[in-house]
């Protein structure tokens, strides 16, 4: 497949990702106005409320870790979703994906994690410094039952390759890992909350507290690319988890309901449950995801 | 030319003198002449023999008194042991006479003929042959040492001196009626005879020879039999305690080996055991001593302990038991003599005194190198001899295996207080320094002595086998540069770099074809220019870096370079000393320092202790080969080598040094200590798992418990690390943590595993290399390590900023940098291998690593810049231009891992056969997954770059802005210090997971401590200081050691 | 209560003694004895909690009331001690060694009334006059506050004042004549 | 029972109660005492060690002629080693004597319990 | 007198390499520049992007709210089911760098104008004003106040009043709608208002914030 090839489909791939993400976004908060008994917002509000950030007309800037902190970010959610194989069978929308494997996904997760930290930090804003240690320390908890899920998988089909272990899963539903090893399954819905920023886990973002977090300094254009990264990063973490548990997909259509389900399980999730401190939720995460974990591993590693 | 050195001089020299001093006892200073005379002359005659015995001349000389041929006559002997021990004897006689000039001439002339009389009377006491004889001289140099004290009127001296009298007494009888049971039996006392004859043939015969034996053990006042003997070193002038210790023990040592054979060696498990109980007993009491004099009284019967050992021991060791007595004597009683000459200068008595050291840095040196050759480090005698003892004890067809565990646990519990003390004497806190009174003519006697030392330690390492001299040129070199020090840094710092340097062009051509060894060289040595030239940035003489650091280079060279595990042994010594000295260069060092080197010296026991048992296997064959397939008691020398170089590696368990001995070391030398440092660990890891394997059945265990080692080491050093406040000790815990994934790698025995520990080793160098340069760097540019101290430094040290950034991304394994290989073969190898459960934790452990790299980047670089800081510069170039070459070199891996993991991976499969990663190109395949490095990166830099030109062309109005530009409320913050957030940065996560640091390691180490330190404090209770009660433990001394012994009998 | 006046009457002159409630007296004393009466009462009758100090303008009488507001916790008791002081002069005795509290509402005596408090800590300091003040004190009935707005803070013409009385029942019942 | 078994018996008696009396006495010159009877009581096990049976003391006068001593009179040598013994205790006895004067110029006292000490 | 004069005053402080570093907060710690006019309000007329832009930026406006006074309590009912202000394109945003429209919601005291004038020259441009309630408008109960504001529109350039003691939520819906319609017809340029006759309002504020001691302009 030629360089421009892979290039346009990329740029459709993102095309693609961003609306369903945008969409998404808007549902999901239309949802949980409708819990809320409120009208809640217009579908499209979100992007509404992009194109009014990236119309603002001044930007303030701390610095050149600043400046990139966002780009940092936008450039891991883009990466992510070009790094992983969209659409099973599709060489189009495998993207870059023969860079490498699942692996090089999960520790891509990290790159705007630390690059938003980076940049917000340089604002000198006490409070983004506070969620980012809020963030850090609960995404650290979060990830013990999300690598032993994972791990679970990875040992399950002897393979690392996102396409191989999708390509175990076609034969039928019940052949989706989610099914077959249900387990890490559920260990990575669990850890998948984690990852969401919702409530449960949202105390990162403490509006009142610490106003909003990491991004307080965060504006305009600046917070246009964050909440572009806003809408392609949980989508594409998703369909990771998609590709991982669900049986991945053959074909778009296949994919976004898929995407969006499990997606709804964190908003459903966000909108039952109260707030925890990051305390706590670090001590759930130690709790029963992680016992799961190593049940899912030890049950793979002996049955 | 012999002849003229008759020994009969010597008596005749000691009485002449003695004579004529009382003749011209008002004349103050031809006295005193006089006896330098005599005592010169007597030196003379024993050096002339001893020249003539190394230069193989020598023939063993007999004088026989009056004129009739032994028995019937007193005859003194002159061989090689006599010749090195009067040597001795008159030597530190000499240096005590010249030392204690002025107060033997206050004293006068009789105190002065009493001296001579003394040193004579040991000299004779080695030379004569006669039991009686020995008896006599035996009372004369009792007589004469509380003569001396008598004379000196001081009232502790007559107190003490009045029990050792009659305890010296007591004894004498015991040895007197020995003496004459001897007789009756044998019709002879002279001792040839006697020990030809069929002196135990009969019941007193044999009672006869246990007495004078029993004697002479009590002579060198065996634990508890001592007290008398102890409180003396307490209250004689420091010089004579040095003749006491180093002549009166020496002569009183060879005098009890001579009337051995007279008993056949029927008595050498006594004297084993009697010596092996004064050793512990001796070394624990000191432990908890705190007047320096009592220490080195202790310290000095501890010694002599172990020379029983040795003794009694003869059998085991055979030929090689002289080399090993005199190893330790000459080292004993040259140390010896220059703490006890130290002691006299230092005026107040207590440990802590000693820091009025510090007056004068030469003393310090002195004080280094007895308390090192005390302990027996290279490249003094004693380290040899300890190494044959040990390896004899073990090698034997019976192993003693026992025995010299506890004499190495005895000489780590020396090493305890000696370098407690040591460091107290160079490192502990004093408002004004103690009095020192050490003029010029006083520093003669210890000089020369460690000028003699040193002599005797060059000697002494052409006489070992398995060991090339070329080893000592670096320490040749060192020497050079140590005599240079009062050049200023740079000229010093051209001088290493280019001795190095040379030192690399030499290496080369014989490691080229050789990755492994180059891997670890290239991190040694390319690590040692790259400090080096960070320590371009020093101004002013920095005085005794330069030998110190060049120490531990030559002997981390020498681990590469060894050919055997003696060598391998030396460098490992070596480079501990040199690492020590220049970890307690820091300002809060000496804790720190402390724990390092004990643990540093624990360590290495318990590496000595495995290699024995190699060796032991071998037969004796010490080559680096014998560490393969050890067959005697392989999984506990593999296992102790491995805990030994654990200690290294700092691994959980034996890592407590390291973050207070990082966190306090001073910028170049927390990277030479950590990047490089901590590799000889892994070499020696290497190197000790490459021998083993893992086909026998226990190196399972072996492995298992290493790898859980590894993990935890990772898991609590990481998380340790995110709750420091100083960075220096966040970097230290990093250290341990990302340590424990090379342990973890190589316990796995497997293809990747090792990829993984040899690509950490590098990539480990590279950027804590980077880490460590800059925040040293800024810690000493800003005078504190403190991360809430900081804040803000972007805005003044943009490079260090950047350098730091690429470097934690590295670390924390995020793609696109050279980290993330690391990561991926990770995930294979826990796969491939089953690693499960320890890969999980090793996964997390390096998820928690993004807290405290973010925290330390976050606290020193973002947020507030404080007032203090605003006008702060970059830090020096000497640190960022090889920070930024070592940037360079992690980019070009990150560009291309393959260049790096490819050569790894094929000289691994030498040893683990099964290809694990195929390279094509940049692009690496595994049975699991596959990632390409290059594809990776310019995938990533290429979004980058497209969103940030993006981002650019926007084009909006852009401010920038200051540091209070920020939303406060509505407010504006007050002081910058206030809206930087940075102290218990992870308040929340020491909540929740605060437990898994807590210190359990520290606390348990500390127990250890407590108790030994009870123990000490309650054996040590028995010198109530009632002289009757030491009489009393004489007696009961010899009736209990009688009974034991002649029981033995029936 | 009446013993606890009796008490204090062998010290102090009581000028006024106004009984509010059975558990609630106000006395006055003279600007002299003001302080020794507190005291009393603090040390004597455990009136150990200073509710409340604060200041009266007595404008046309040329003089200031200071009221402190002490209260026994432990039965339950008030009593004000009013002391009046000159106008003019506007300067009374610190308590703040009495109750370090006190030197707050001293602080705000200082700031609203110009009433000073010679040793009192941080005196000076203000509350809320922090943006530059160059007026009087603003709590003294001389100060026009009206005129001062309308001087400063640009009032908006046509804005009218009615009598919320009369101006309810003209807009509630407009077709009664209110004149 | 000869003169050589009874004087070594009445040595080591001696000795006995020499040691009895260094290690129950507290007065330092009531020690040396004793210490001068163990010396005496070994001066007499080395006597009565070097006894023959029968013989004469080793000393050649008119009555001895040097070529019949070997058969004739004890062995010398522990007579000669007696003679160095007694010397050498004397000396230390001496000294052991001027060291109670001196312990009593710093002390003010002769007993063992109770001048300063040095311990631990 | 203020009790936090000394942290803006300038000082002396030692460094770290020995040296004295002369710390003036204000130039030191703040961005002194003065606020600009934006290049669409130069614009004769909007151009088609404009109006684009301005359209996405009527239908989403993210408030700021200033809750001084009773305002305070109406502006809740906004968020609840009953009048669910968000179905019009309006959020609340925790910090001024996120928020459009700042909600001035009652009388303002000295102290208060400080902090919302601050809270004011943070948001990002264009920025839009509410004053709610007679006290934004002209003091309210509090005319005669010696230290509570009269008009609002002398400090901040208000774009919309709400008027009302207090205007009840339906009331400030209809006010939010006046202000949409504002910002559709390219009317919402408080900010470049603020920008051009920036020192007129200084001027104003400085007149009655004495003690002003913050650059001129809080970026």
């Amino acid at each position: 497949m030629s360089w421009t090839l892979r290039i346009l489909y990329a740029l459709l791939t993102l095309f693609i990702v961003m609306n369903v993400g945008l969409l998404l976004n808007g549902v999901t908060r239309k949802i949980y106005a409708r819990v809320n008994r409120r009208v809640g917002i217009r579908f499209y509000q979100p992007y509404i409320d992009l194109v009014k950030n990236y119309s603002l007309t001044n930007l303030v800037t701390h610095g050149v870790m600043f400046y990139l902190g966002p780009i940092f970010r936008l450039t891991s959610g883009v990466g992510l979703i070009l790094f992983i194989p969209l659409i099973y069978g599709s060489q189009g929308f495998s993207n870059f994906s023969f860079s490498g494997d699942a692996v090089l996904i999960l520790y891509f997760l990290f790159f705007g994690t630390l690059g938003m930290a980076l940049g917000s930090g340089e604002s000198g804003q006490p409070h983004s410094a506070i969620g980012v240690a809020r963030g850090l320390a609960q995404v650290t908890a979060a990830e013990i039952p999300l690598v032993l899920s994972f791990l679970s998988v990875f040992i399950q089909y002897q393979s690392l390759s996102i396409t191989e272990i999708v390509g175990a899963q076609q034969s039928g539903i019940l052949q989706w890992t989610f099914f077959t090893n249900p387990l890490a399954g559920v260990t990575a819905l669990l850890a998948f909350l984690g990852s969401m920023m919702r409530s449960p886990f949202d105390v990162v973002l403490a509006p009142q507290e610490i106003p909003i977090g990491p991004p307080t300094e965060y504006h305009g254009a600046f917070l246009g690319v964050l909440q572009t990264n806003r809408a392609i990063f949980p989508v594409a973490k998703t369909i990771l988890y998609v590709n991982l548990f669900f049986g991945g997909a053959a074909s778009w259509p296949a994919l976004i309901p898929k995407a969006f389900l499990l997606y709804m399980w964190s908003v459903v999730v966000g909108t039952v449950f109260p707030r925890y401190r990051v305390d706590q939720s670090i001590r759930w995460f130690l709790k029963v995801p992680l016992a799961l974990g190593l049940l899912s591993i030890v049950c793979i590693h002996f049955c | 030319m012999v002849a003229m050195f008759n020994p009969i001089y010597f008596v005749v020299a000691g009485l002449a003198a003695a004579f004529l001093l009382t003749l011209f006892h008002n004349r103050e200073r031809l006295s005193y002449f006089i006896m330098i005379i005599a005592l010169s002359l007597m030196m003379l005659i024993s050096l002339a023999h001893l020249a003539s015995f190394l230069a193989g001349t020598g023939e063993i000389v007999q004088v026989f008194t009056a004129g009739f041929a032994p028995p019937f006559s007193i005859n003194f002997q002159m061989g090689p042991p006599e010749a090195l021990l009067t040597a001795i004897v008159s030597l530190v006689g000499l240096l005590s006479g010249i030392y204690l000039s002025e107060q033997l001439r206050k004293t006068g002339a009789y105190a002065q003929a009493v001296y001579i009389v003394l040193v004579m009377g040991m000299n004779a006491m080695i030379l004569t042959r006669d039991l009686f004889n020995l008896f006599v001289f035996l009372e004369i140099v009792s007589i004469a040492t509380v003569g001396i004290l008598f004379l000196s009127r001081s009232r502790t001296s007559v107190n003490t001196g009045f029990t050792y009298m009659v305890a010296s007494g007591l004894i004498s009888v015991v040895l007197l009626i020995g003496i004459v049971f001897a007789y009756m039996n044998a019709g002879s006392l002279n001792i040839d005879t006697l020990s030809e004859s069929l002196v135990m043939a009969g019941r007193g015969g044999s009672i006869a020879v246990l007495l004078i034996t029993l004697a002479f053990l009590l002579e060198l006042k065996p634990f508890p039999a001592n007290g008398w003997g102890i409180d003396l070193y307490t209250s004689a002038p420091g010089a004579l305690s040095a003749l006491i210790s180093a002549g009166g023990m020496s002569a009183t040592y060879y005098a009890l080996a001579k009337v051995l054979p007279v008993g056949q060696w029927s008595h050498d498990s006594l004297v084993a055991a009697v010596g092996g109980i004064t050793f512990i007993a001796s070394q624990i009491i000191a432990l908890k001593q705190d007047d320096s004099r009592r220490l080195l009284g202790y310290s000095s019967i501890g010694q002599i302990g172990l020379l029983l050992v040795v003794l009694g021991f003869s059998e085991a060791l055979g030929d090689r038991r002289d080399f090993i007595a005199a190893g330790l004597l000459i080292t004993h009683a040259l140390s010896k003599s220059i703490l006890f000459y130290i002691s006299d200068m230092v005026q107040d008595d207590s440990l802590r005194g000693w820091a009025a050291l510090r007056r004068k840095p030469v003393l310090l040196v002195l004080f280094g190198v007895a308390a090192f050759a005390l302990i027996g480090f290279p490249p003094f005698p004693s380290f040899f001899a300890k190494w044959d003892l040990i390896l004899l004890l073990n090698g034997g067809t019976e192993g003693y295996y026992l025995l010299s565990a506890m004499v190495l646990a005895g000489s780590l519990i020396e090493a305890v207080y000696l370098f407690r003390w040591f460091s107290y004497a160079l490192k502990l806190p004093h408002e004004d320094l103690p009095e020192l009174a050490s003029p010029t003519s006083r520093l003669i006697a210890p000089v020369t002595a460690a000028l003699v030392l040193a002599g005797a330690s060059w000697y002494v390492s052409t006489l070992v086998s398995g060991f090339s001299q070329s080893f000592l040129i670096p320490v040749a070199f060192i020497l050079l540069v140590a005599v240079i020090d009062r050049l200023p840094a740079w000229s010093k710092n051209v001088i290493s770099i280019a001795g190095v340097s040379l030192y690399i062009a030499d290496l080369y051509p014989r490691i080229a074809g050789d990755l492994m060894t180059m891997i670890f060289a290239g991190i040694f040595l390319v690590g040692a220019v790259l400090t080096l030239l960070s320590g371009f940035y020093y101004k002013g003489r920095r005085a005794g870096f330069y030998p110190m650091a060049l120490t531990m280079f030559a002997g981390l060279a020498a681990l590469i370079e060894a050919a055997t595990i003696l060598e391998f042994f030396w460098g490992w010594e070596l480079m501990a000393i040199g690492s020590y000295f220049l970890l307690i260069r820091g300002k809060k060092s000496m804790p720190h320092g402390l724990s390092y080197l004990l643990f540093s010296i624990g360590g290495s026991y318990s590496i000595l202790y495995g290699f024995s048992l190699a060796a032991a296997g071998a037969g004796g064959v010490i080559a680096m080969s014998s560490l393969v397939g050890i067959s005697v008691m392989p999984a506990l020398a593999y296992s102790l080598m491995l805990l030994g170089f654990l200690t290294k590696t700092a691994s959980i368990g034996v890592h407590i040094w390291l973050p207070g001995a990082h966190g306090e070391a001073v910028a170049d030398i927390h990277f030479m200590a950590s990047a490089i440092l901590l590799k000889a660990g892994v070499f020696g890891l290497i190197t000790v798992l490459l021998a083993m394997g893992s086909e026998a059945g226990y190196t399972r265990w072996i492995l298992l418990a290493l790898g859980w080692i590894g993990v935890l080491s990772a898991l609590l050093g990481n998380i340790s690390a995110a709750f420091q406040e100083s960075a220096k000790r966040l970097l230290a815990w990093s250290s341990i943590g990302q340590l424990g994934y090379i342990v973890w790698g190589l316990a796995s025995m497997s293809h990747l595993g090792w990829l993984i520990a040899l690509g950490y080793s590098v990539t480990h160098f590279l950027y804590k290399g980077i880490l460590f340069l800059a925040i040293g760097g800024i810690a000493l540019k800003i005078g504190t390590p403190y991360m809430y101290k900081m804040g803000g430094l972007i805005k003044r040290m943009p490079y260090s900023f950047f350098a730091v950034l690429i470097a934690i991304i590295t670390l924390s394994g995020v793609p696109p940098l050279v980290g993330f290989s690391a990561k991926w073969i990770t995930y294979n190898l826990i796969i491939s291998e089953q690693l499960y459960y320890q890969g999980f934790v090793i996964l997390i452990a390096g998820i928690i690593a993004f807290l405290y790299l973010f925290r330390m980047i976050y606290t020193v670089f973002l947020g507030q810049l404080k007032d203090n800081l605003r006008s702060v510069g970059e830090i020096s170039i000497w640190f960022r231009i090889p920070m930024y070459l070592l940037l360079i070199v992690i980019l070009v891996l990150s560009f291309l891992p393959n260049t790096l993991l490819r050569p790894i991976g094929d000289m691994l499969s030498g040893i683990f056969p099964e290809e694990a990663i195929v390279w094509t190109g940049s692009r690496g395949v595994t049975s699991l997954g596959y990632f390409d490095g290059a594809m990776i990166m310019y995938v990533i830099v290429g979004i980058f770059v497209i969103l940030t030109i993006l981002f650019l062309l926007l084009r909006k109005q852009t401010q920038k802005v200051k540091q209070f530009n920020i939303f406060y409320s509505g407010e504006a913050p007050s002081r910058p210090e206030l809206s930087h957030f940075s102290y218990n940065f992870f308040a929340h996560y020491r909540k929740a997971v605060g437990a898994l640091a807590l210190p359990l390691v520290t606390g348990f180490w500390d127990r250890v401590t407590e108790i030994i330190h009870a123990v000490s404090d309650f054996i040590r209770r028995i010198y109530t200081g009632n002289g009757q009660t030491y009489l009393f433990h004489i007696v009961l001394y010899v009736v209990v050691v009688f009974l034991v012994q002649s029981g033995g009998y029936r | 209560m009446q013993q606890i006046l009796d008490a204090l009457k062998q010290s102090v002159m009581i000028e006024d003694v106004r009984k509010q409630r059975d558990d609630l007296v106000f006395i006055t004393v003279s600007e002299a004895q003001a302080v020794s009466a507190i005291t009393h009462l603090r040390d004597r009758a455990n009136f150990t909690h200073l509710v409340i100090l604060t200041a009266v303008d007595w404008l046309e009488e040329g003089l200031f009331q200071l009221t402190y507001l002490l209260n026994n916790p432990a039965e339950k008791k008030d009593i004000g001690v009013r002391v009046m002081i000159d106008r003019e002069k506007a300067q009374m005795e610190s308590i703040h060694h009495l109750w370090p509290a006190a030197a707050t509402y001293q602080r705000e005596l200082r700031e609203m009334f110009g009433i000073s408090f010679p040793g009192s800590p941080r005196l000076n300091e203000t509350f809320i006059l922090d943006e530059g003040w160059d007026g009087p004190p603003p709590y003294r009935r001389d100060f026009d506050t009206l005129k001062y707005s309308e001087e400063t803070y640009f009032p908006r013409p046509g804005r009218s004042t009615n009598d919320p009385a009369e101006y309810m029942k003209s807009m509630l019942y407009p077709e009664v004549d209110n004149d | 029972m000869n003169i050589g078994s009874i004087a070594m018996g009445a040595g080591f008696l001696l000795v006995l109660i020499g040691l009895w009396g260094i290690l129950t006495r507290t007065h330092i010159i009531q020690i040396i005492v004793s210490f001068s009877v163990v010396d005496t009581g070994v001066h007499l096990i080395m006597v009565a060690a070097g006894y023959m049976h029968q013989r004469t003391a080793p000393i050649i006068s008119e009555g001895l002629a040097a070529s019949d001593a070997p058969s004739l009179v004890v062995d010398p040598l522990p007579q000669a080693l007696v003679l160095t013994a007694i010397v050498i205790g004397l000396g230390v006895t001496a000294l052991m004597l001027a060291f109670a004067l001196r312990i009593h110029e710093k002390n003010d006292t002769l007993e063992i319990k109770n001048i300063e000490r040095l311990r631990w | 007198m203020r009790s936090n004069d000394d942290f803006l005053s300038k000082k002396i402080v030692p460094g770290v390499e020995g040296d004295e570093i002369e710390v003036d907060p204000i130039r030191d710690y703040y961005c002194d520049a003065v606020p600009q006019v934006s290049r669409e309000y130069k614009r004769a007329y909007p151009s088609i992007i404009d109006r684009f832009k301005n359209w996405a930026r009527s239908e989403s406006i993210w408030i700021l709210a200033y809750g001084s006074g009773c305002g305070a309590i109406e502006m809740r009912p906004l968020m609840t089911p009953k009048y669910d202000a968000y179905q019009y394109g309006i959020q609340w945003r925790p910090t001024p760098r996120q928020a459009n429209l700042l909600m001035v919601s009652g009388y303002l005291s000295l102290k208060t104008l400080r902090i919302v004038i601050r809270a004011y020259e943070q948001m990002p441009s264009p920025k839009y004003v509410m004053g709610l309630g007679s006290c934004t408008i002209n003091g309210g109960m509090y005319y005669d106040s010696y230290n509570t504001i009269n008009r609002l529109d002398y400090y901040l350039p208000v774009d919309v009043y709400v008027a009302g003691c207090m205007p009840r939520p339906e009331s400030l819906l209809d006010g939010l709608e006046l202000l949409k319609k504002l910002i559709r017809e390219g009317k919402g340029h408080g900010a470049d208002i603020y920008a051009e006759k920036f020192e007129w309002y200084k001027a104003n504020q400085k007149k009655i914030l004495k003690s002003w001691n913050m650059p001129d302009y809080s970026w």
